[in-house]
């Protein structure tokens, strides 16, 4: 166990401390999910980002990437949180679908569509959700059906994030008369397809953020289906892993939130209330837990390791650290934290009730905190289904 | 020792339940957001002709006299509404706040009318354009301007039906009181009846939540049927009915105007907040990503919470009220109710 | 609604302060679960009460109680608590089998059991719980079989409180061949008849508290068993009740240990850790919140209502409050709180860690919170089972 | 950067499991608390025998020069086991005490003794009875006392494993060292080692819980296919999981001796802490009635959790500890493990 960076870390941490600095937008960019325009200018991020050689640092270099192992990955993650960096609006596509594309595509499908990915000209949606299935995805009836070399997909689609304007969608079809984890495939669609309907939700913070999609015989090449037909739910809990696991959220997020909460608190000085002090350092500390354990992964993973039900373990932690931390926030604005950005009297520092509001979905999306439970008992504690 | 309401308070209750059910829908609700309305005058109108907004008003100022009791029944029900229109401010705060100084003030002739209330512990003052006057604390003092005497900015609260504006004013001429304890009284009504509206809010996000979860189905049966869904309400739940009495017992109470009295409403408040939180957080994760969309309530439900329970002081004000009647009176089995412990 | 106390009920209140203020005894009795000298001097306290008529206030006069409603009632609790009077070692024959006795019993039977009940000639242990059947007790195993004018037992039960010193015990059983909630019955049964074995049990707190319990071939006359043949069930649910709606805890209790609580957090003064003020008041208002409550509750079930399945929330309101109490003054004490009471330094102005550890059953005993949040979900919510 | 532990830290810690397993499983403890023995003298020299009291010592005292990491797996071990014998407080921070004065000194080269050591912290010690010496802090100052030489008053621990006495003596004479920092280490070893401990006893108490939720029926099911046990159980999963990676780290970086380092061991400690009592608790009440009894394990190990969560700093202590390093050094994503932020 070393638990210092080598000179390698370190000075890679220095060129990308340098090239964000140079690089990062002077003012917050509007939110990608507001508008078109806000959608956009995260896209010329990307693009930006792209251009610097750090849209996909953890990527092989053929496909824009620098090969980045994860502690590295976890390093340009922290300095990138350091300086408020603009979300980044095609996590979908390069965080959750780009590792099982690496997994499970052929060379072709790769050098397809990685290289726009990383550099946001084709920006991905997800697709799993449908009405009826929800944390129960093995529920789905969207379908496929293969005629001659083109697929024929159907259904409906819902909570597809960003699909309200980006270009591309991923999701899940069955075969007709295929049940439960079987006869499933992985498919990418354009969302401007024609057949493809996209009507945007409204999320409770008023901004869009996901869309209801309504395929009628869409029709994409049989090219656009990610493995063998049938093995769509095997590549599906594999994104899942990396969804939850490792990739969705990183510590460095949380720890860049702690710290202003942490100066926030100490501004106070003897008006803030000392029972607050004991949240502020429960914020602190569960940001660096998270951290911690994920380096403590990220090194297992790096010497041949798998992540397993683990990964259910990190998605419970880390939405519940992520609302904790914004709760505090708030108890520390008082009357004045239930103002909008849009206020003038706002908290300019952070962000902290859009915030609290976004982490509030964290127990909910990505599988919900009662699902991971589940796993939690059934596949690490070997309890009974 | 009584703790049932009377059979007037429970039809008064009713009464305004029933109002708000009818005129306060889901569905009315959203169209007059999307109309951009202040408030519904119809609806307004409507609840001042039922005498809602003159409660707590004495019979010398037209009003029916009554307490703290009757209208706290009446503000569970208007958060059980989430309704827009200031009755909770104007008429259980501001009315009763002026009536003290003068029961015969022309503004309180007209019971349609609204008073607006910024009290010193508060930033923001709400529908204060729409108000026919502002009471407003100035160490202490009572001053009252017409929303044309004062400069108002509107800040935009996350609850889309409160309307705050940030007041700029000088403390010039004579006020209407300077009496500080009229201050602490409207202080302890807003922190009691913002403590009502929260246990209704509680209640209608649990409520909303048990209609989901009876029909939603994941894995082949209705999610109500999980213990991990039973237990999230059952435990909100809880807090709702251990909140109630609290508040009732702080409404009976309120005109004690004691180190008691004021523990007593601390508490309500700061339980009632939480039982608001607990609930609404608990029927969003119940909702799932159907909670998290502007089409499901649970959100308006969630954010008056989060508004109320930093309004009329938050946490630590009341929980430091609440020290303080523990450091400076004694306590045990025999001061439930008896401040001399018989 | 009037939150005064009437005159009458004032001078009540001084009434019963007088006598206990001028009876209970000034130390404490040794625990009346640790020894049988402890239980025989809890016994002599009943028996000072039952002299003094002040052992069953809220029975009817002629069974040896004062016919005192439910107020009045938590009054005389208020004031027991007040100075601390011994722990009831009958609580199980007052607090639970009386009003079952009363609901249910025939006259004569009434005659038989409430008068030495009171006057803690004959102690009572429950005996529910059976090794198979704990929280799910439609699955006791036990039986009764009539034999002319006599009930032949046989069994084996588990977890009956006060059963190692006890004299009576009342338990559910099963007519051979029964099932669920069908043909049970409830029997009362001499600790030392014939075939009656007790194995005390030694709780995690070292005392030994409750027993198991051997029936082989028990004979008792057939007066003994309450209600029809087959309403056991029905009637136990009625104790169910009772047991965890009101009866059970005295808001008093929680109120005298909070206030108790407070003045120790007061006298720490600058010492302190702030943020335990958080959980002192907490404690206080806990208590405060359950007296509430309970007196809202009797004041409606004095005008004729029933206690229904909120009874499910006061069980899980006060285990938990008491948890938390004890836990914060746990925390107050530092270091010294693993101190026994065996302990030269331990505290010595109320017995916290005694109390904590007595606390942490509360969620387990009579009928575990997990079944009481299915209960309020599924009776007050109508989830569906 | 490297998170992994050593094939050789790995076998160290594997070795104090399975002897743990062997010695002092729950049937050995218990025979031996029927017999009131104060140590199981067996159990203690195949303890010193294989090394364990030596890891932390330095090599020119006869020691394995080891360090924190490698002490930390064995005190989750002794942890898992709830081992009674004190090597903990002996090999893990008395010793090194004392090395750290004068690596040669003679009770050093007996490994087979024990150390008893009372910081100012801590109002009792530990098995002084049987140690050798006593190490005991005035003033910042170490003093080396023989039991003979103190009095000792026997103060009754709720776990029956502990054996705890109050320390009377004077500091006269010349202290074996006036170096305050010797303390703070001391500190800083007891409070890591405490929370290594309580780890142990967590995953202990998840561990007999799931054993007895497979098997314990109730209603015709497994009590362990029940959500309500499984998300218990889970949620005491989560927070060992959360808990042993910042054990480790803490332990890799406390020989930094800074506020960085010491804010870490305080966050171990309060969170590990919190971990054993989560799992305890959850522990107990999955066991139901069974788990009150003093016939399964759970108690045990709810007890010692609870005297460890106070010993060596409670959680306020270490709060503080943690709210000093936010106020006096930046924080944020670029100060994880870099002092300086690269």
């Amino acid at each position: 166990m070393d638990l210092n960076y080598t000179k390698a870390q370190q000075n890679f941490r220095l060129e990308a401390r340098a090239w964000l600095t140079a690089h990062v937008p002077a003012a917050p960019l509007p939110h990608f999910d507001a508008t078109r325009e806000g959608f956009e200018a995260h896209r010329a991020w990307e693009r930006t980002m792209h251009q610097g050689g750090w849209s996909v640092v953890s990527w092989p270099e053929e496909y824009g990437g620098r090969g980045l192992d994860l502690i590295e990955w976890l390093i340009f993650e922290e300095e990138y949180y350091r300086v408020a960096a603009p979300g980044r609006v095609n996590q979908n596509g390069i965080c959750l679908l780009a590792p099982t594309l690496m997994e499970f595509g052929t060379a072709e499908q790769k050098a397809r569509f990685l290289p726009p990915m990383a550099s946001g000209e084709e920006i991905w949606a997800q697709a799993w959700s449908e009405p009826q299935a929800g944390s129960d995805l093995a529920h789905i009836r969207a379908t496929v059906i293969q005629d001659g070399d083109q697929l024929v997909l159907n259904g409906h689609k819902i909570w597809s994030s960003r699909a309200a304007f980006a270009d591309w969608g991923f999701g899940l079809f069955r075969t007709p008369g295929s049940e439960r984890h079987k006869g499933m495939s992985l498919v990418f669609f354009p969302l401007n397809a024609p057949g493809v309907t996209v009507n945007p939700i409204r999320k409770m913070d008023g901004h869009i953020g996901f869309a209801e999609l309504f395929l009628e015989n869409v029709r994409v090449p049989a090219f656009n289906r990610l493995g063998d037909d049938g093995q769509g739910w095997h590549i599906c809990m594999a994104t899942a892993g990396f969804e939850r696991g490792l990739l969705l959220r990183s510590p460095a997020r949380y720890q860049q939130a702690a710290a202003k909460l942490a100066a926030h608190y100490h501004a106070q000085g003897n008006d803030a209330d000392p029972a607050l002090g004991l949240e502020v350092a429960r914020a602190w500390m569960n940001a660096e837990a998270y951290m911690l354990t994920i380096y403590a992964m990220s090194s297992r993973l790096l010497s041949g390791g798998k992540i397993g039900p683990e990964a259910s373990t990190n998605k419970i932690f880390w939405s519940e650290l992520d609302i904790h931390l914004h709760r505090t926030a708030l108890a520390l604005l008082g009357a004045r934290a239930e103002l909008t950005s849009a206020a003038a009297e706002a908290a300019r520092d952070h962000d902290w009730l859009d915030g609290y509001i976004f982490s509030l979905a964290g127990p909910i999306y990505a599988g919900s905190n009662e699902i991971q439970r589940n796993i939690i008992a059934e596949r690490m504690l070997g309890l009974p289904r | 020792m009584d703790f049932r309401f009377t059979d007037d308070q429970l039809m008064m209750a009713e009464t305004a339940r029933k109002l708000f059910a009818a005129t306060a829908s889901s569905a009315q609700l959203r169209a007059m957001l999307a109309k951009e309305e202040a408030r519904d005058e119809a609806r307004w109108s409507t609840i001042a002709e039922t005498g809602l907004t003159m409660i707590l008003l004495p019979e010398m100022a037209g009003g029916l006299g009554l307490g703290e009791v009757d209208f706290a029944l009446t503000a569970e029900a208007a958060g059980y509404a989430w309704l827009p229109e200031p009755l909770v401010e104007s008429a259980g705060i501001a009315a009763p706040l002026l009536a003290a100084i003068n029961p015969s003030h022309e503004l309180l002739s007209n019971t349609a009318r609204s008073l607006a209330i910024g009290p010193a512990i508060n930033p923001y003052v709400a529908d204060a354009d729409t108000a026919a006057a502002l009471l407003l604390e100035h160490q202490g003092a009572t001053y009252l301007r017409h929303p044309g005497e004062v400069k108002l900015t509107r800040q935009q609260s996350l609850d889309p039906f409160r309307r705050l504006f940030k007041v700029e004013w000088e403390p010039s001429g004579t006020p209407l009181s300077r009496d500080a304890a009229l201050w602490r009284d409207a202080l302890d009504r807003g922190a009691l009846f913002a403590a009502a509206q929260c246990t209704g809010i509680a209640q209608r996000a649990i409520d909303i939540a048990v209609e989901y979860a009876k029909t939603r189905e994941q894995f082949g049966k209705p999610i109500g049927s999980y213990q991990a869904v039973k237990h999230l309400l059952a435990n909100a739940q809880v807090a709702v009915q251990f909140a109630k009495p609290v508040i009732h017992a702080a409404a009976a109470s309120c005109a004690q105007r004691d180190l008691f009295s004021r523990a007593r409403i601390s508490h309500a408040k700061i339980i009632a907040a939480e039982a608001a939180d607990l609930a609404t957080r608990a029927s969003l994760q119940v909702h799932g990503a159907m909670g998290y969309s502007w089409e499901v309530d649970v959100h308006f439900l969630l954010k008056r919470a989060l508004a109320l329970s930093a309004t009329w002081g938050g946490p630590g004000f009341h929980r430091n009220r609440v020290l303080t009647r523990l450091r400076e009176a004694p306590a045990g089995p025999e001061y439930g109710f008896a401040r001399a412990g018989v």
